[in-house]
């Protein structure tokens, strides 16, 4: 069964996610998807503890050879964004039992609980794959289910009707960018599979064969991932998709969704093209750091400007992520583990923030900054746990969100590029805006009448948001276990293909 | 040779033809005529490349159900789409013709089509044709290094010389290579079906009676605040439009069992709605 | 589509034509390893029967025909049945989909059914399983629409 | 107790202080009892427990080269680790003592303006003295920074205290300043730091601080930095730590004049702005080195640039009438002062001992004089309601406790002796009359140092004795007959009496003052230019 791990990560999911639509009304759902997502989790401890001591593992469904059948092929960095996704997808889980009956008319809430577990499933199908085409089929799962998921709103908003339908447009765009990059590279490798492709891509390059169809494949997997990542200036679909979608959805989406489309574009930059062609030969790390580092700040512009609490954490997201991607756009070991590291790091603060968020939308029915005004004597908790990721979110030292920042600095100096280093520090400064705003009408602010009477969001709620920060605390006081994680991963992405030569 | 050159030829024609007029044509209900013609064509156009189960799927698929089921949407949306504002948008013109300008330029280092030395006919996949690839033996798999050692040494063949060699051979290659080596794969596409229809569910069934008695209880506790509809900043996000007259759905009224229930006819009516617009900005990326 | 139901020729004719798209359909899925054909196409082919009778006969004859909660469990159940000939594999000690393993091996047997035997076995199953969930989510999408326009 | 372990529980004091306040919240009296406690334990901690230790004659073969007290290790170049050293004592020293002074006057401030929130007041103190001693034991200067921006944040609640939108804006200017200058500078210089000194994971100092500056020993091990390199980041150090005020990131300091009393005595004698300068010391002394800044021989625009601030804030101090804003801005001008002070080290050879001890008495000397003029400040706004410098005429006589340590702290601030301040003084004269290569000949910059302290001192007395003045000299306005007042209460006149005592008893009683900085002194590697270029 152990060496089943890698298969049962994803299928366990499916059958789960299907077998909902059978378990009918209650908390049976929620009770089911918490034990699958549980175990999940226990799955990923294990089989990143057998990679980080074995190296990588592969599993190959109907015993086909990797170069026929399908193969998943887990290394270091795999191996920890799977980590990553599966510990959110146990947490907000167990968060969504009260927050989703809330929110979500309760005769639907099994098939509410089958598109949850089929999104796990297809985020952790994408990132444990190691078959270019595979990542495509399960994009597509996660995709529909998470369209599905955001439209049906907080308390069925109609604004999420709109945020889903631009997502849909938008996310079907930078998918079928996708396929047509897979199919090209298909077309000239004669293979589907992640360790032969970056092999026989290697040879093509190198006798400079296919050079343009490799550049186009190049350029249309490039454009399709970063929409899919929500990298400036084709973010639009991401704020209002965060903001209007229900509580635990954000929660699971912003932490996950985004990160798994990084460690795509770092597979496919780093791991199937080679960072000798990604930056060699097309000299993306230019684009990659000028739309990163423009969307940095404008995104912190933007964010300092809403006045909805889960439209600011959204738009923070988006500059989040431009972080992660100049660290990996500077092509060196530090930038890379600061991604690594960050992606960890980002989701633990945000997932948490936004399951903080999720616990006043149960109390007080919305997350606007006047909701939130005067909350710091009525749920200390929950705003505690707030204020600590919001620390995060600016980078403040001893929290999870300095590490990243502080590696891809390092990177960027040892890169040579001091005025990235300071636009990473202006973006903290906006960060330092936005979120002491927030933070300001918490502890500062007088209550509006509406909230006088809000009390403390119940203690399971209040639980799962402080699992999550308070791993982001530990990650940024004792980080050398998740540093040592991602410089592993770095390590394996910068040697070409995850380790496996 | 020739033959088959002129026939594309010819389709290729008709296809462009049906899909400009598809773009043109203001009248959805023949735009949904045009469509199935289009996807007919195409079947054709496949048939054609001798790629048969494509070709079935496009007739049955394209040209069969979508047909009914966008006609079933018409009798929502109805057929008129409303005139655009701005007939010719021109930095969508712009991206579209540059994409379709890479994707052709892309194909300029292609092999040709049926070429067979191209690398997916002598790489792997003859063997594949061939169906003459052995399984990994069991205690073999678990570990990169026995498959990377696979890979150096081309794939099978070692395998091919295995004594346990596998002779399952289906006639089919097509249903092979979906239902055996890749049917992971096809697993998950069957659940992207799946989800599709679950998604359909969740947000299109009516609500049942307790559920609206729930959900009228639990509206006492919504905030006005949080049904204002807000507006965003137009330079950001120019595609959002305030998404009803204001005041229509005022808190009082969103108390009211009646409100709730026409709130989920609103959102089937909310898509149609927004969706021209919404697709015109999607055209623009 | 309510005077859809008063057409004689119409309802006459479906009633004939709709057990030949049936057949057909079950024709399609089966012999998918031979011919053309397979779950996708085999399962949309017998939705359409079902939609054909639901658009001469109306909603509520088809609902008798084909209740909807029996077909969004159907749905769910095609894919579980898929994912189980998996499953099953795993647990017969295979990989995740090795057909070979379908039928459990002799005794002592490094692999097991290399004959091909089994393989025809489990496509057969999983394209069923394709089948039946393309088929039963198509009726779904389509009563879906209906309802709406109805309530 | 090992010494490096003491840091631990000099910060450990605060902290607990906070939890107590934070529990007896509900009982003022209970409450106050806590800080006083807490204040006083600290104290003793620091000067009986800490001290003796570091002046031990083998501190800088001994005890210095034990290993610091490792709290967190994080990632390499990045652990909470603590060490204790002559200059951080001083620092730390100063601000427990005038803590204590500072609390006594607070209880008496706080009560005898009714304020509110009084809970989140002393709360804030606390934590912010927790962060004072974080910064005064670090050890490297990822710690400093961390706990340079506690400090600030927790400082915020005290500036914005009075809660009016004018407060609020105030405060914001505050922190926007000062986060905005630690991190787009002071953090961008770190992480520098870290790359271009090799970093702990190559085996060399990385960012703890190193007898003699990081920098030296960097290249005394056959590092290679560009010289342009090392100016950079000094620009990017001394303009990052917004806290020492030098202009033109001075703003925030009259801005924060919005807040009660208390909090100002705080921010300009016992920690903020102390924090600044005691940090621009640090960098200079165990980052770059002196002998480093020497050799790239391109910082005299600091000894400039402080000149320019000492002479300009003291003109604008002089047509200052609110009281406060008037005292602001001297402390702009008396920072400077010890940035000088700096400077003038980082002309290395003889220079940069001495005038390292400078910076170190004056930031003693200067805080206890600060504290003193903030006391009587507030004294008299506690009992007469009066903030501007015209309202004050014969306010002498009604008030001659207050006005006299006015007028002792006046005179320190001037340099008059029998005053803490002419010591500091003197030091910094004769720092600047040494000639940095021991051949007797000065540079131009030195002269200019030299002409600005004269300069200043006739500035200073220009905008402090006319307030003197002002209070025993004049008759009583009008106005002010009739509204009869007295002495402020008691708490207050005790704590501004002591300080004002404090302030001449140092220039009698320098012993353990000179000791440390003498301490310091010996701590100066014997080669201090290495030709590592």
């Amino acid at each position: 069964m152990i060496d089943s791990i890698p298969a049962l990560m994803v299928v366990l999911p499916l059958m789960a996610g299907v077998i909902t639509v059978f378990t009918g009304k209650g908390d049976k759902p929620w009770a089911w998807a918490t034990a699958i997502t549980g175990i999940v989790f226990a799955m990923s401890i294990a089989l990143l503890a057998e990679v980080t001591a074995h190296g990588p593992v592969t599993y190959n469904f109907g015993n086909w050879p990797s170069q026929y059948g399908i193969a998943y092929t887990i290394d270091a960095m795999n191996g920890f964004v799977l980590f990553v996704v599966s510990l959110i997808a146990a947490v907000t889980t167990y968060y969504s039992r009260l927050s989703v009956k809330d929110e979500i008319p309760n005769d639907r809430l099994h098939i509410f609980y089958a598109l949850w577990l089929l999104t796990i499933c297809g985020l952790l199908g994408i990132t444990i794959t190691g078959d270019t085409f595979n990542v495509y089929v399960l994009l597509e799962i996660s995709s529909l289910t998470l369209y599905a998921l955001i439209a049906m709103g907080y308390r069925r908003d109609r604004r999420a009707l709109t945020a889903s339908l631009r997502y849909v447009i938008l996310g079907s765009v930078g998918a079928s960018f996708l396929l047509l990059g897979i199919g090209y590279l298909m077309m000239i490798t004669g293979t589907l599979n992640m360790v032969d492709m970056h092999d026989r891509l290697q040879v093509l390059i190198h006798n400079d064969e296919y050079s343009r169809t490799i550049m186009v494949a190049y350029a249309f997997l490039l454009v399709g991932l970063s929409l899919k990542l929500a990298l400036f200036p084709l973010h639009m679909w991401l704020p209002n998709a965060y903001t209007y979608a229900p509580s635990a959805v954000t929660g699971l989406v912003a932490a996950t969704a985004t990160k798994v489309a990084v460690y795509m574009t770092i597979r496919f930059l780093f791991g199937i093209f080679g960072r000798d062609f990604s930056f060699g030969a097309v000299e993306s790390s230019d684009v990659l750091l000028t739309c990163a580092g423009l969307g940095v700040l404008y995104t912190g512009i933007q964010a300092a400007r809403q006045n909805n609490v889960k439209s600011v954490l959204a738009w923070s997201s988006l500059g989040q992520i431009g972080y992660i991607v100049i660290g990996f756009s500077l092509n060196n070991e530090n930038g890379l583990t600061g991604s690594v590291v960050h992606i960890l790091n980002h989701a633990l603060i945000k997932g948490g923030m936004f399951l903080a968020l999720g616990c006043v939308a149960y109390r007080l029915g919305g997350t606007r900054l006047t909701h939130l005004k005067g909350l710091g004597r009525k749920m200390p908790w929950t705003m505690a746990a707030f204020t600590a990721g919001g620390l995060g979110l600016i980078g403040f030292p001893l929290t999870g969100g300095f590490i990243g920042k502080w590696y891809i600095g390092l990177g960027a100096l040892d890169a040579g590029n001091w005025l990235i280093l300071v636009v990473i520090m202006l973006g903290s400064l906006l960060a330092v805006i936005y979120v002491f705003r927030v933070v300001y009408a918490i502890y500062f602010g007088e209550a509006e009448p509406d909230s006088v009477h809000a009390t403390e969001a119940p203690a399971s709620m209040v639980v799962c948001t402080w699992i999550l920060i308070g791993m982001s605390l530990v990650c940024g006081l004792w980080s050398e276990w998740s540093v040592d994680l991602a410089a592993n991963a770095a390590k394996a992405m910068l040697a070409g293909f995850g380790g496996a030569h | 040779m020739l033959n088959l050159l002129v026939i594309d030829g010819v389709l290729l024609f008709l296809v462009t033809i049906t899909a400009l007029a598809v773009i043109e044509m203001r009248n959805l209900f023949a735009v949904t005529m045009l469509t199935g013609v289009y996807s007919l064509l195409m079947a054709a156009v496949w048939t054609n490349m001798h790629a048969v189960d494509v070709a079935f799927t496009e007739a049955a698929v394209g040209a069969g159900i979508s047909t009914i089921l966008i006609l079933g949407t018409l009798v929502h949306v109805g057929v008129k789409e409303r005139r655009r504002e701005k007939s010719l948008n021109l930095s969508a013109l712009l991206i579209v013709t540059l994409t379709g300008g890479a994707l052709i330029y892309g194909t300029l280092d292609m092999p040709a089509f049926g070429d067979p030395e191209a690398p997916v006919q002598t790489h792997r996949f003859q063997k594949l044709f061939d169906q003459n690839v052995g399984k990994v033996p069991v205690t073999d798999t678990h570990h990169v290094e026995a498959v990377a050692h696979g890979a150096e040494q081309h794939g099978g063949e070692q395998h091919g010389a295995h004594e346990d060699e596998f002779h399952g051979h289906v006639y089919n290659t097509v249903t092979s290579l979906l239902a055996d080596y890749r049917s992971f794969d096809t697993m998950f596409e069957t659940a992207v079906i799946l989800s599709a229809g679950l998604s359909m569910i969740m947000l299109l069934r009516r609500r049942s009676d307790e559920e609206i008695e729930a959900a009228t209880q639990r509206t006492e506790r919504v905030d006005p605040d949080t049904i204002k509809t807000e507006r965003m900043d137009p330079k950001t996000t120019q595609t959002v439009r305030v998404d009803s007259p204001p005041g229509s759905d005022s808190s009082g009224a969103d108390k009211k069992l009646a409100a709730e229930i026409a709130e989920a006819v609103d959102s089937a009516e909310q898509i149609q709605h927004d969706a021209p617009e919404e697709t015109d900005k999607g055209d623009q990326v | 589509m309510k005077n859809m139901e008063d057409q004689v020729v119409l309802r006459v004719f479906s009633k004939i034509m709709i057990p030949f798209i049936i057949i057909f359909g079950f024709y399609v899925i089966t012999h998918g390893e031979l011919g053309p054909g397979g779950g996708f196409q085999g399962g949309v082919i017998l939705a359409s029967a079902f939609i054909l009778y639901g658009l001469v006969f109306g909603k509520d004859q088809l609902a008798e025909a084909a209740p909807p909660r029996v077909v969004e469990g159907l749905a769910a159940f095609g894919v579980l049945l898929y994912s189980g000939v998996g499953a099953w594999c795993l647990l017969a000690g295979g990989n995740f989909l090795d057909y070979s393993y379908i039928i459990p091996p002799a005794e002592g047997a490094v692999i097991p059914h290399l004959d091909g035997g089994a393989e025809i076995w489990g496509m057969i199953l999983v394209e069923y399983g394709v089948g039946i969930t393309v088929c039963t989510v198509m009726i779904t999408v389509y009563n879906m629409i209906t309802e709406e326009a109805e309530a | 107790m090992d010494l490096h372990t003491y840091s631990v529980v000099a910060m450990a004091i605060p902290l607990l202080g906070a939890a107590a306040i934070l529990a007896f919240g509900r009982w003022p009296n209970l409450r106050e009892g806590a800080t006083l406690l807490t204040a006083a334990a600290l104290l003793a901690v620091v000067s009986c427990g800490i001290a003796p230790l570091v002046l031990v004659d083998g501190f800088w073969t001994g005890a210095w080269e034990a290993p610091a007290f490792e709290l967190i290790h994080m990632v390499p170049d990045l652990a909470l680790s603590f060490k204790i050293e002559p200059l951080g004592l001083v620092y730390a020293l100063v601000a427990s003592s005038l803590w204590l002074m500072n609390s006594v006057y607070a209880i008496g401030y706080m009560r005898g303006n009714k304020e509110e929130h009084q809970t989140r007041f002393y709360l804030c103190f606390a934590v912010a003295m927790f962060s004072v001693m974080g910064i005064a034991f670090a050890s490297n200067m990822f710690t400093l920074f961390v706990f340079y921006e506690v400090l600030t944040l927790s400082t915020f609640p005290l500036v914005s205290h009075k809660g009016t939108p004018h407060a609020v804006r105030s405060a914001s200017t505050y922190l926007g300043i000062l986060v905005f200058t630690s991190v787009c500078l002071l953090l961008v210089g770190v992480i520098a730091t870290a790359v271009v000194t090799g970093g702990a994971e190559n085996g060399y100092a990385g960012l703890d601080f190193t007898r003699g500056g990081v920098f030296l020993n960097y290249l005394n091990e056959g590092g290679d930095v560009a010289k342009g390199i090392v100016g950079l980041l000094f620009i990017l150090y001394i303009y990052g730590i917004g806290k020492a005020a030098l202009m033109p990131s001075h703003r925030w300091l009259p801005a924060a004049m919005v807040a009660p009393t208390p909090v100002s005595a705080f921010l300009h004698a016992v920690a903020v702005v102390k924090a600044g300068v005691f940090s621009v010391l640090k960098i200079t002394v165990y980052i770059f080195g002196t002998g480093t800044l020497a050799a790239i021989s391109g910082t005299d625009w600091l000894i400039y640039m402080a000149g320019f601030t000492i002479v300009v804030a003291s003109f604008i101090a002089m047509f200052q009438d609110n009281l406060k804003r008037r005292l602001a801005y001297s402390t702009i001008s008396q920072l400077s002062y010890i940035i000088m002070a700096a400077g003038l080290a980082t002309l290395g050879g003889a220079v940069a001992p001495i005038a390292i001890m400078a910076g170190g008495m004056h930031i003693i000397a200067h805080a206890f004089g600060k504290i003193t003029l903030f006391f009587a400040a507030g004294s008299i706004y506690t009992a007469a309601h009066k903030t501007d410098v015209s309202q004050l005429d014969g306010i002498g006589r009604r008030m001659p406790w207050t006005m006299a340590a006015f007028a002792i702290a006046s005179l320190s601030m001037i340099g008059v002796p029998p005053t803490a301040g002419f010591l500091s003084k003197w030091y910094l004269l004769s720092g600047a009359l040494t000639s940095a290569d021991g051949g007797g000949t000065l540079s131009t910059v030195q002269w200019y140092a030299v002409v600005v302290i004269f300069l200043s001192t006739v500035l200073n007395a220009g905008y402090f004795l006319p307030i003197v003045h002002r209070a025993f000299f004049r008759p009583l306005s009008a106005d002010a007959e009739a509204h009869p007042h007295g002495e402020a209460p008691k708490p207050i006149v005790l704590a501004l009496c002591c300080t004002a005592v404090g302030t001449v008893a140092l220039f009698f009683c320098s012993d353990l003052a000179v000791a440390l900085v003498e301490q310091l002194q010996a701590g100066f590697p014997s080669s201090l230019v290495n030709g590592g270029f």
